[in-house]
């Protein structure tokens, strides 16, 4: 006896929702990034203004200057939906655990001269606040955008950010042995520190920002693209000997901006193409936030290099950027 | 009415070690079996102890594991190294 | 009471109102409900002319909308008591609703002595 | 003396919120200008308690091993064509009714707790909200990769997304979480962190799961599982929210009670959705409706409005009600999509004789006398040729948006029908809980979206019912009407013929 059933009998009805059906052009098979992501927003037929800004409903294209005709052009290369980005999430942390024990084994930031640990903490560990602040930041652009496909990957950013702070956390207790007092001083730094207050005032302007596209624009061009890389990418002569165990440390941030920054390129490129006037917008934002950042990054470059222009090298990178998306800095 | 601290698991190999430490460190359990889920409740109070799923499992085991396997509960959480603990007492 | 927002004055200003009469074109609302008779789930809405004459509901909504009950045509509408927001009156058949005191969003309401439902349960 | 190592509660309270800090270059109040105006008073951020000590590595970690466990067995189930194992066709209406009715609501969830995750003062919260926007998104999107499997051969699921915004029955948890979404940040958490999530999403989740699982749905079981475990993280933080505001300030207490009591109803609205697929939908039962709000309401929410008492909080307001109500909304509703089934995109059926008695057995109280009897009225019906099926617009009300077909407590054969005047105009109500709601807040809800006023408006396609069911985008014959006769079940019939022609 068997219980086959033909095959014939499983043709599929259809091979898709309809929304992504009309997105692909025809019923065909669709990604699960696709399903996950394309139209997940509501967009008609709210019942009520929200209390707290009734000028707008919850989900509004009017709360940025930025107009698109279709909120779902600037998709996520990395198709990333909640499963993709955890497991690609777990598997970087993994490395992280693995550098973590390397450098604790070995003692490789134990056995650092004084000086150095204390140039760690006033120049490095402060960036877990600026993380925290784009945390922030990021999770606006996402409770305030609008379309999945732009507003997912801005939550993802956000646990990056929260991820990226404790990582830098824990460089600190692994300096200070457990006993917090490293963290302590670096926010003392970041909130007193002549070298941090640029910085420190450029992310809490960012924090008043209602317009979530320029928002988004401030973060991703002026604060990721010049301040990040900055500390990052253009400061390793800053660690001295602690460079090669900063660098294990912070792999995943090295590796996390090299991939989100595909990512918020995409997006910033594909809303400034949408129309001149989105360009122009974009482009004087982008000038402005990236301006800025160059201005407080000098300060810290100083205290960090000895001189301001690795803040230059970071900031005309970041332009050369926005001119590759288009933008007419 | 006692009040009635609860745990919900999944009924399955990776939770058996979990219910059976419960079951062991907490007299007057009640079972509830439901399909696929298992319902446990206790008054006032309910812990797993990180020792007795260990000593059932045969590893090292974190009390912050046992969200691969929780579907609900009801009580106060503690939650520390040793243990998890649901409870209404104060 | 009333809501509490950021700015009230503010909330009040950019809040719509979405039923009022001048949305409908011209009808109003009437809610029908006929009592113990709870296979029709709720009351029945309609958009009507103010003009209508009350026997024209009757005759031309009411009826033909509760026909598909067992006890339909059992009804005697002249035995019917009738309810309109809340209390109870004679309605005249020749008079239009507005005449009849009814309003927007009025409810009306009636019992059919003797028919009670199927086997009297109010289905 | 050299500084102690730290304990694990102070290392985890330096990876959170050692990282905030005041902010000096704006004020805090434009930083967090929505947070103030609701009259909730804090005195205290500190004084948070995290539960539940998670940091991004072990979020990432137990989130990502949960993710792979769940699409190897929405792998193999699409693999094994698992759709037809489950217990019968009919089953599949369920997950018609939960795509299209509670996914979409996940969604809003994952959005309304990035909004309190960035716009909370207290940094313990924010960073528990932000992980529980990430678990909502988590949520509907493997609800949408679970069901797509189901869409493939099912009718009524394609256009899931469009009907969410537009479907008449459809508005009801919608406006739900609109009401949500659209109140403060506090009263946001007390409506979704600890009415719905804390007092009531067990009863979506746990019995009708298990459900799933009796009925032959692995793939559904293993979803809804797996979104209950991040479930006990958000239930954490709706009982910590509330905790904390009723101990920072006594003159929290009356603005949380009122929010405790509007909300408990409006998810009790919401639920009898939920009572009805319980009830009536699952061709094999688990448990009745009755029997889960007395495990679920009466003993586990009774537990922690003890516990809450010492606050001052008092159980919601009609908890009573709602509890004698359970004797009835589940056959109430279903009796609505039985009679409007030409408008909803799901299948409805007829309960059969077995299933008749098991409602008997079940409803000792209420349904025999006043259930029973309308079955079969409406069986003998359709034995003749008669289907019944009901062919006006219902009245809805004001607040829930439920047709206006729930009765009075003391009577089960009266409708409730409550009213308010605001401004001279009339707003209908179901139920004293509903008209409360209405009255705190008139011109909240005097703005609803009600369905049936906007077909008569002119705004849903047309005037007939024909134009409405193409605005739904429902493929009327396939997508509505009844299980018997449906492309379903021809479906269904042809996958068993072929099984019991090959065993033959």
């Amino acid at each position: 006896m068997t219980v086959q059933i033909k095959t014939i009998d499983l043709e599929p009805k259809r091979q898709t929702f309809g929304h992504i059906a009309r997105r692909l052009g025809g019923d065909k098979p669709a990604t699960r990034y696709q399903e996950a992501t394309l139209d997940l927003q509501a967009t008609d037929n709210f019942h009520y203004k929200p209390q707290w800004e009734p000028e707008f409903w919850h989900y509004d294209t009017r709360k940025t200057a930025v107009v698109m005709e279709d909120w779902y052009k600037p998709l996520d290369p990395r198709q990333f939906y909640y499963a993709t980005y955890n497991i690609a999430r777990a598997n970087a942390n993994q490395a992280v655990e693995r550098n973590f024990t390397f450098v604790e084994d070995r003692d490789l930031l134990g056995k650092l001269d004084p000086a150095v640990k204390a140039k760690l903490i006033s120049g490095l560990l402060p960036i877990r606040h600026l993380h925290w602040g784009s945390n922030m930041n990021m999770s606006e652009a996402c409770q305030r955008g609008y379309g999945t496909a732009v507003t997912a990957p801005c939550i993802f950013s956000a646990g990056d950010h929260l991820g990226m702070a404790q990582i830098v956390s824990r460089i600190g207790l692994v300096l200070d042995e457990q006993t917090g007092t490293a963290l302590d001083a670096a926010k003392e730094a970041w909130l007193n520190a002549a070298e941090w207050q640029g910085v420190r005032k450029l992310i809490e302007d960012t924090f008043v920002e209602r317009d979530w596209f320029k928002l988004l624009v401030a973060q991703t061009l002026g604060v990721n693209a010049v301040l990040l890389d900055l500390v990052y990418k253009h400061a390793d002569a800053a660690w001295g000997p602690a460079a090669v165990p900063v660098a294990m440390l912070t792999e995943f941030m090295a590796d996390w901006r090299a991939e989100e920054g595909k990512w918020s390129d995409h997006v910033v490129k594909t809303v400034a193409a949408e129309s001149e006037a989105n360009k122009a917008l974009i482009s004087e934002w982008a000038k402005t936030w990236i301006d800025r950042a160059e201005e407080a990054a000098g300060p810290l470059a100083t205290a960090l290099l000895g001189d301001a222009s690795a803040a230059k090298t970071a900031a005309d990178a970041a332009r050369a950027r926005a001119r590759s998306l288009g933008l007419t800095l | 009415m006692a009040q009635i601290a609860s745990i919900t698991l999944l009924h399955n190999d990776d939770a058996r070690p979990i219910i059976e430490a419960i079951l062991a460190d907490n007299p007057g359990v009640r079972v509830l079996n439901m399909p696929g889920a298992v319902k446990l409740d206790r008054d006032d109070e309910l812990v797993v102890n990180r020792a007795s799923v260990e000593a059932r499992l045969g590893r090292e085991w974190s009390p912050q594991e046992i969200q691969l396997v929780l579907i609900s509960m009801a009580g106060n959480l503690d939650e520390d190294d040793d243990w998890f603990k649901l409870s209404w007492k104060h | 009471m009333s809501v509490q927002a950021l700015d009230n004055a503010n909330y009040a200003k950019n809040i719509e109102y979405r039923d009022p009469m001048k949305n409908f074109h011209g009808n109003m609302l009437v809610y029908v409900h006929w009592e113990e008779h709870l296979s029709f789930c709720a009351a029945l809405a309609f958009p009507l002319p103010p003009a209508m004459p009350f026997g024209a509901l009757v005759s031309e909504v009411i009826a033909p909308h509760y026909a598909a009950h067992p006890e339909a045509g059992a009804i005697d509408w002249s035995k019917v008591t009738w309810m309109i927001d809340g209390v109870t009156k004679t309605p005249d058949f020749g008079a239009s609703l507005e005449a009849n005191g009814m309003k927007h969003k009025s409810l009306v309401r009636f019992w059919t002595p003797g028919l009670a439902g199927f086997k009297s349960s109010a289905s | 003396m050299a500084p102690k190592k730290l304990g694990l509660k102070q290392r985890y309270a330096h990876m959170t919120r050692g990282l905030d800090w005041e902010t000096t270059y704006q004020p805090m109040d434009e930083v967090f200008p929505y947070d103030s105006f609701e009259g909730i008073k804090i005195k205290d951020w500190s004084a948070w308690e995290d539960p539940f000590r998670l940091t991004m590595d072990a979020y990432w970690k137990f989130q990502g091993e949960k993710e792979r466990k769940l699409y190897a067995v929405l792998d193999a189930f699409a693999q094994n064509n698992g759709q037809t194992g489950i217990s019968d066709a009919r089953y599949a209406n369920v997950l018609k009714l939960f795509l299209t009715g509670v996914s979409p609501l996940e969604y809003q969830a994952h959005r309304g707790f990035a909004f309190t995750g960035r716009h909370l003062r207290g940094v313990g919260p924010r960073v528990a909200c932000q992980m529980q926007s990430l678990d909502e998104l988590r949520h509907v999107q493997t609800q949408i990769h679970t069901i797509s499997h189901y869409n493939k051969y099912f009718d009524g699921i394609a256009e899931f997304r469009h009907m969410h915004d537009r479907v008449w029955y459809l508005s009801v948890p919608k406006s739900f979480f609109d009401d949500a979404r659209s109140a403060g940040p506090f009263e946001y958490m007390i409506a979704i962190g600890f009415a719905f999530e804390y007092v009531l999403t067990n009863l979506l989740f746990v019995p009708f799961m298990s459900g799933a699982a009796y009925n032959g749905d692995m793939s559904t079981v293993t979803f809804g599982f797996s979104a209950q475990s991040d479930e006990s993280r958000h239930m954490t933080l709706g009982i910590e929210v509330i905790k904390f505001l009723l101990e920072q300030h006594p003159d929290n207490l009356p603005i949380v009670q009122k929010w405790v009591d509007k909300w408990f109803w409006r998810g009790h609205r919401v639920l009898g959705l939920v009572a009805m697929m319980m009830d009536y939908m699952l061709p094999k039962p688990v448990m009745s409706w009755k029997e889960a709000w007395e495990i679920y309401f009466t003993e586990a929410g009774g537990s922690l409005f003890t516990d809450l008492a010492r606050y001052g909080l008092k159980v919601p307001k009609y908890a009573e009600v709602a509890t004698a109500e359970a004797e009835h909304i589940s056959h109430q509703n279903w009796a609505t999509f039985y009679q409007y089934s030409h408008a909803a995109a799901f299948h409805t059926w007829m309960p059969d004789k077995a299933h008749l008695d098991w409602l008997s057995e079940k409803y000792p109280n209420t349904f025999d006398k006043y259930y029973r009897p309308r079955w079969e009225m409406w069986a003998e019906m359709e034995k003749q040729g008669k289907r019944f099926y009901n062919n006006a617009l219902p009245q809805l009300c004001q607040v829930c948006q439920i047709p206006m077909v729930y009765t009075e407590k003391d009577d089960p054969s009266k409708i409730s029908f409550r009213c308010s005047e605001v401004n001279g105009e009339t707003y209908h109500t179901c139920s004293d809980g509903c008209k409360d709601i209405f009255d705190g807040e008139p011109e909240k809800y005097a703005q609803s979206w009600l369905p049936v006023h906007q077909i008569f408006q002119g705004n849903c396609g047309g005037a007939t019912i024909p134009d409405v069911l193409n605005y739904y985008r429902m493929n009327v014959g396939a997508d509505n009407m009844d299980y018997v006769g449906s492309p379903d079940e021809k479906l269904w019939n042809e996958w068993h013929a072929g099984k019991v022609r090959d065993a033959v």
